[in-house]
């Protein structure tokens, strides 16, 4: 019954904010105190094992709790909190909190299902209040991307449903559970068809392509939730389709696993590619966010214990580095009021909190202890070369090296270099955003020296399905490969960067200057003259990339979507005539079906 | 007892005094619908326990059917009715807040009203033809109403249509009697089972067109897109919620109860697919929001029929519980969409896509409802269209077509995509400020409040259409309780 | 020209389809009488006391059929009234009628308006009854709109008289559903079959019909030529 | 050639006609007036099913003598019915009409696109 309740006052939360109308602070309190009610009942009541279920005449809604619904919830929950505190501060009215709620409330719920109908209806209630919250987005081009979400995601939820009625039809039961034992290769079908709603929320290749709009033209602070959360409904629901409906899948269908590693392993790096080459921060992190969920699809493709132990811990650190990376844009944008990298530079004097969130967001998305991208990255870099797939070990190589580009590009644009003029008098991002991004900072570190505590949880989720083969305790993991203390290796690499950092101030020549002094060897140049280095960031990367990506899945969307444009024009050709041509459809259709009855009359 | 009967003879009554209240005065009449379909509703309200299992036989000129015409109500049919005068009282209050119309329309309208209700309430035959006359004939006259171009061109096309259907109609009708000696539903259900095939045969396929032409059935529908674009808005919300419904209870009513599935039903299978796939299609490409609207109005139809027509693969109540709930999605859903989008034009009649660009902006409340009524076509959580539209794919998978599953939806998405245009489109760019109406925007509200009560709390609705379904189901009680125990 | 060769060709078979099946199915005049209409021929007569048994089946054991059917017809009128109203008047040369025929009409006017009220009146007699009366009636109108240039009927009257008549009917079934608890049904009494005062409500409705079905023909018709 | 193919013929001729009128014809009132036709055709169809062999029309004027063999009443009731809806049908008709030729100019029905997109 909690699990009812949870949803309940979330959505009533969701109503009562709409219905206090113009009072802004009073729509913020309700917000907060609602979530948090919400959460409370969460956390204190909800623990695996838990079964309700709810008769509405033709049909029984059942909700199950298990250590994935926790997991995830907290997580969700979590980046709830930092989207709420962001939105303080933006353009918000009575339908914005409306929509977050009930998106929220989609999110939680789909933890909670057990059938595959009322999973159904709250994904898409997730999917739908994610689409109007895009839709309500912040600039021209939102309603386009929303659009685009729209139909990507509906896409994944029809075939979502045809799975579903077909796993029904073949079992008999309408719960979350096995198929490996239906006879034939329409288990697989069903797999694929109940995957993809997954891929697509998860943004794996090629199921990607609404997410970099849709991540940029949505409002700054839902961006947060919208990475940070939502996608982890995605990872949740490829552990759903692999382990709760398709138990044996690994030993039946092998190469199906393999094919979403590869998946895994392209989006990775394609995905890391595009991103440093995009000049718009949101659109960089939004691939960023993409690349990251990549490295998840790898874990579990690989589907050992470890793998995937690390493709839930991936999800982890993506939610906070994700939400932190947003969170700060976010925060630069309410002061700067552009995410357009070259028209930003400079602004590590005058947002220092933010830069200091920044800096470690990427680190951490660079997998670099002591934070919490270096234990997942670490277990996936041993899991793939264990596989001994040494294509993909070098791809998923070579995708980390593409986050290490983006990530400097990111920094650079943003903090470094020389201070725009207008921006003189900018201040640090306003208290929320402040709060959210110390919040994130504290797992970010925690979790990247004691991921024990994390990874405890997620062996318990998993442990179920796949043979133990990871050890490991608070601050320690053994795997087949070796064993890694993570404080330890925390403490090597800050006393490397102090040492760097030593070196370099005893030996480095350095020469103070203004943030908007322009520095050039000889020429004169006014101060007005631009030189921070932005626009063309990794030009040569762009000439070296550029033209073999410009050939795109898109393209061949579209060239099907003329296709079926065509077969419209076509049907609706039926309909142009007069009265006459009517008449004479009538007509025809009665001698048809006169000649078809032939004899019988 | 207040009989149902006067639903039919007071709503005539009103209708023909109209004119004699329009010479006290020319606000008069247009107050006479509402109370007309006010007392109505209260009179079928009143009658709601009385009907339980079979139907309700209410007799003509004192003398037991079938020799004379007698009502018959079941819960089906009181469903139905009940959809009708609540849709046909959502629209008088429209029609009292517009300005000046000559008295006739509101004349014109109460008629059209009561052709609908006699249609889902008569036990005979012929009688179900004059009502239908009625229903045809003063669609025609709002139709033409409006007097421009486009409107009288759909009208005609109607009207030519719907001549030659219902005539085909009659024709069946007439080889029914010929061959029964009765004009009497239940009385001619009872002698089917004597008639030779041959004639079934024939008089399904009379029947076929008849009814095909106003449940807008594939090649039959070619007016519908015509004369929904040329007709205002609120006349197409009546052609979309009140007409296409009475059709499709003389659907069921004849396929099923007198024909009991024969025949006919499985051409309506494949036609209703057809009708679905092609209307989608063409709605796909639409420019004209209001047309597009007919061509997804067309395709739900066709979904329905589809979905009906299944009953012939396997006999389930849940079928029959499946196209109620259809048929009520489809009344408010496409009326509040029709409602709407004659909000968001502002009355100019403007139903071309770039001219509605950013009209969600300047008018919110039309733009949302607007999205609404599209989510619960789409069959979006939190709108009854869920509800209806897993019903429906859960029909579709009892009778065995699992895999046209896959089809209905992947036409479904095509659905999202005209949809999500029209929406994306109506939010974005800057539009001329409009206003609504306080009454107008009631209205809609109303309706969106239907599909959204019934969305977030379907267990109601679906007890109430599971009784009704249960009647429809039940033939031969529907017939003992007309003929008596024969 | 291949239109019409297609037209030619679909037309004609459904027409002969239709044939071919009345003809196998429906064997003209070989049909006895069943059903219903058995029932009509044999207790007719006692049941509503008309000698004609089709008018006592269009009005009492059909009657309900027949307020439709008056209903359609009034929905006509309303409606060529409603679309044809506001109709911008063009200056037509008309003809100039004769002498003889503006003189004839003039006489035969009150003539052919008493054969009309003779048929209602008559209808559950003899053939005949409130429509063909009605017709008849508007017939005699139609005469005057052609012959007289000033004729033109009240439209208020017009009107009022089909409302009037609509609601009568309207009550009169009211009234058998007050007294008999049933629609339309025939309450007054039957008198001696094949009299003038006989049948109950027969000559009733029908006299409602003449006069309903006489004012709106005449008003189609006067909308019609006012155009 | 016996009484049957000329009733039953002829009702279905004038069908046949009406329809192929209203396929073919261009001007607005020929069609309406083909489909006036096929209603024609129809209700004699419908009174020629109801004769049977040697009966006379079911009118008891001299009662209480009453005739055995009478024709079926219950097509021509019904046939009444149809004929006042085939009226108004075409005096709707024919209002439309008139109105479409003051809006549109022509009554050719191929000049009638405006509805098309």
């Amino acid at each position: 019954m909690t699990m009812f309740y949870i949803l309940l006052v979330f959505i009533l939360t969701g109503l009562l904010t709409l219905f206090l109308g113009p009072i802004k602070v009073l729509r913020n309190i309700v917000a907060l105190l609602g979530y948090l009610a919400g959460s409370a009942l969460f956390i204190y009541n909800i623990k695996p094992g838990l079964i309700y279920s709810l008769n509405i005449r033709v049909y029984n809604i059942h909700f199950e709790s298990g250590f994935s619904t926790v997991f995830f919830g907290i997580i969700i929950l979590a980046v709830f909190l930092i989207f709420l505190l962001a939105s303080f501060h933006e353009e918000n009215d009575g339908a914005y909190y409306l929509f977050a709620f009930l998106t929220l409330t989609g999110a939680i719920g789909v933890l909670f299902a057990k059938d595959l109908i009322s999973f159904f209806f709250l994904f898409e209630t997730m999917s739908l209040f994610s689409f109007l919250m895009v839709l309500k987005g912040k600039n021209k081009n939102s309603p386009k991307s929303a659009f685009k979400y729209l139909v990507w995601s509906v896409f994944g939820g029809y075939a979502f449903l045809f799975g579903t009625f077909l796993k029904v039809y073949t079992t008999h039961s309408v719960m979350i559970g096995d198929i490996s034992f239906i006879g034939g290769h329409i288990k697989l079908l069903i797999l694929l068809l109940i995957l993809t709603p997954f891929m697509v929320k998860a943004a794996l290749m090629p199921f990607h392509l609404w997410a970099p709009d849709a991540y940029s033209d949505s409002k700054d602070a839902f961006t947060v939730f919208f990475s940070g959360g939502l996608s982890k409904i995605g990872i949740f629901g490829y552990f759903i389709a692999l382990f709760k409906i398709f138990t044996e899948i690994a030993s039946k269908y092998p190469w199906f696993l393999t094919v979403i590693a590869w998946l895994g392993g392209i989006t990775a790096t394609l995905a890391g590619i595009y991103a440093f080459m995009q000049d718009d921060a949101k659109k960089l992190l939004a691939y960023s966010s993409i690349s990251q969920l990549g490295y998840v699809a790898v874990g579990f493709g690989i589907y050992t214990h470890y793998s995937v132990v690390a493709a839930f811990f991936h999800a982890l650190g993506h939610a906070v580095y994700e939400s932190l990376l947003f969170l700060v844009v976010a925060g630069v944008y309410y002061r700067v009021k552009t995410t357009d990298l070259r028209k930003m530079g400079g602004l590590i004097k005058k947002m220092p909190l933010s830069f200091i969130g920044l800096l470690f967001g990427i680190i951490a998305t660079s997998g670099i202890p002591p934070t919490i991208g270096f234990p997942s990255k670490w277990l996936l870099y041993e899991a793939v070369i264990m596989k001994g797939d040494l294509l993909l070990t070098s791809l998923v190589f070579f995708a980390s090296i593409t986050a290490f580009l983006y990530s400097y590009k990111l920094v650079h644009s943003i903090f470094l270099g020389k201070l725009h003029k207008e921006h003189r008098d900018v201040k640090e991002a306003p208290l929320g955003y402040a709060t959210g991004i110390i919040l994130l900072l504290i797992p970010l570190f925690v979790l990247g020296v004691a991921p024990g505590i994390a990874v405890k949880h997620i062996d318990y989720i998993i442990r179920f399905y796949l043979k133990p083969e990871l050890g490991y305790n608070l601050t320690t993991m053994t795997t087949p490969l070796g064993h890694v203390n993570f404080p330890v290796v925390g403490i090597v690499m800050v006393s490397m960067f102090v040492l760097s950092l030593i070196i370099y101030f005893i030996f480095g020549s350095t020469y103070k200057a203004d943030q908007t002094d322009n520095y050039t060897a000889t020429e004169a140049i006014s101060d007005d003259f631009e030189l921070h280095y932005a626009g063309e960031f990794y030009g040569f990367m762009r000439k070296a990339f550029g033209r073999p990506l410009k050939w795109s899945f898109e393209k061949l969307l579209n060239a099907f979507l003329k296709l079926f444009a065509f077969i419209g024009e076509i049907a609706r050709g039926f309909y142009m005539g007069d009265a006459r041509v009517y008449l004479f459809y009538l007509v025809l259709f009665f001698s048809l079906l006169a000649y078809l009855m032939g004899g019988k009359l | 007892m207040v009989s149902p009967i006067l639903v039919i003879a007071l709503s005539l009554f009103f209708a023909f005094v109209i004119p004699l209240l329009g010479m006290l005065s020319k606000k008069l009449p247009r107050w006479v619908p509402p109370i007309s379909i006010l007392v109505n509703l209260l009179i079928l309200l009143s009658n709601m326990d009385k009907i339980s299992g079979g139907a309700m036989l209410i007799t003509t000129a004192g003398i037991k059917p079938p020799i004379a015409i007698n009502l018959a109500i079941d819960r089906f049919g009181f469903l139905f009715a009940l959809l009708i005068q609540t849709v046909g009282f959502l629209l008088s209050i429209y029609y009292l807040a517009q300005d000046t119309k000559d008295e006739r329309f509101y004349m014109l309208f109460l008629l059209n009203i009561l052709g609908a209700s006699g249609i889902v309430m008569t036990g005979d035959l012929f009688n179900s033809f004059v009502f239908l006359e009625i229903l045809e004939i003063s669609s025609f006259g709002l139709v033409a109403v409006q007097k421009d171009k486009k409107s009288l061109e759909g009208a005609f096309k109607y009207m030519m249509i719907g001549a030659i259907g219902s005539s085909l109609y009659l024709l069946g009708i007439i080889v029914l009697y010929l061959s029964t000696g009765s004009l009497n539903m239940a009385d001619i259900a009872r002698l089917m089972p004597n008639i030779p095939d041959s004639i079934k045969l024939f008089a399904g396929l009379l029947f076929l067109i008849g009814i095909g032409v106003e449940v807008e059935l594939f090649p039959l529908n070619a007016w519908a897109p015509d004369a929904y674009e040329g007709a205002q808005d609120s006349i197409s919300t009546q052609l979309s919620s009140i007409i296409s419904k009475a059709g499709i209870y003389l659907a069921a009513r004849i396929f099923f109860t007198i024909f009991n599935g024969f025949y006919a039903l499985e051409v309506v299978l494949y036609l209703g697919i057809i009708t679905f796939i092609i209307a989608e299609l063409a709605a796909l490409m639409q420019k004209n929001v209001k047309r597009m609207l007919a061509y997804s109005s067309i395709g739900q139809m066709g979904l329905l029929l589809f979905v009906f027509a299944l009953i012939s693969k396997r006999a389930d109540i849940f079928i029959f519980t499946t196209i109620i709930l259809l048929a009520l999605n489809h009344a408010f859903g496409k009326g509040l969409l029709f409602l709407s989008l004659g909000a968001l034009t502002g009355g100019t009649r403007e139903y071309y896509i770039d001219s509605l660009k950013g009209s969600g902006k300047s008018n919110v409340l039309a733009g949302l409802l607007f999205t609404m009524g599209a989510f619960t076509i789409l069959g979006m959580p939190f709108f009854f269209g869920f509800w209806s539209k897993i019903s429906a794919l859960i029909s579709i998978m009892k009778a065995g077509y699992v895999y046209l599953i896959g089809l209905v939806l992947l036409v479904s998405l095509f659905e999202i995509y005209y949809y999500g245009r029209v929406i994306v489109n109506i939010f974005s760019g800057e539009g001329k400020a409009q206003k609504t109406g306080f009454i107008y925007a009631s209205i809609m509200v109303i309706f969106a409040l239907f599909i959204i009560a019934f969305g977030v709390w379907p267990h109601p609705v679906f007890s109430f259409a599971h009784k009704a379904a249960v009647a429809l189901f039940e033939r031969t009680t529907y017939i003992t309780s007309i003929m008596g125990g024969m | 020209m291949i239109r019409k060769i297609v037209a030619f060709i679909f037309a004609f078979y459904f027409g002969f389809i239709l044939y071919s099946f009345i003809y196998t199915h429906f064997p003209f005049g070989e049909r006895p009488l069943k059903g219903v209409a058995a029932h009509y021929v044999e207790k007719g007569v006692q049941e509503e006391g008309a000698t004609n048994i089709v008018t006592s089946i269009v009005t009492l054991y059909r009657g309900f059929d027949t307020l439709g059917e008056v209903t359609v017809l009034f929905l006509a009128a309303t409606g060529l009234g409603l679309l044809l109203a506001g109709w911008k008047e063009e200056e037509k040369e008309k003809p100039e009628p004769t002498l003889i025929m503006e003189t004839t009409t003039k006489y035969l006017f009150p003539l052919v308006l008493l054969f009309g009220s003779y048929i209602f009146i008559h209808g559950h007699l003899t053939p005949g009854g409130g429509f063909p009366a009605g017709v008849v009636i508007a017939t005699g109108y139609f005469m005057m709109f052609i012959a007289q240039k000033e004729f033109k009927p009240s439209e208020y009257l017009l009107s009022a008289t089909e409302s009037f008549a609509g609601t009568l009917y309207v009550i009169t079934g009211l009234l058998g559903l007050a007294l008999a608890f049933s629609f339309l049904a025939n309450v007054a009494p039957l008198g001696v079959p094949n009299t003038v005062f006989s049948a109950g409500i027969i000559p009733i409705i029908y006299i409602i019909i003449g006069f309903k079905v006489g004012s709106e023909m005449t008003g189609i018709l006067q909308h019609m030529k006012e155009v | 050639m016996n009484a049957g193919h000329l009733f039953y013929g002829s009702s279905v001729f004038l069908m046949v006609m009406g329809v192929f009128i209203a396929l073919t014809g261009k001007h607005l009132i020929k069609i309406l007036l083909g489909i006036d036709l096929f209603d024609v055709g129809l209700n004699l169809l419908i009174i020629s099913f109801g004769y049977v062999n040697g009966g006379t029309a079911p009118i008891f004027s001299r009662y209480p003598h009453v005739f055995k063999n009478v024709v079926d009443p219950v097509p021509q009731a019904l046939v009444l019915t149809a004929i006042v809806i085939g009226v108004a049908e075409i005096a709707m008709g024919l209002a439309i009409v008139m109105r479409i030729k003051e809006k549109f100019g022509t009554c050719n029905i191929s000049k009638l696109k405006e509805l098309k997109w």
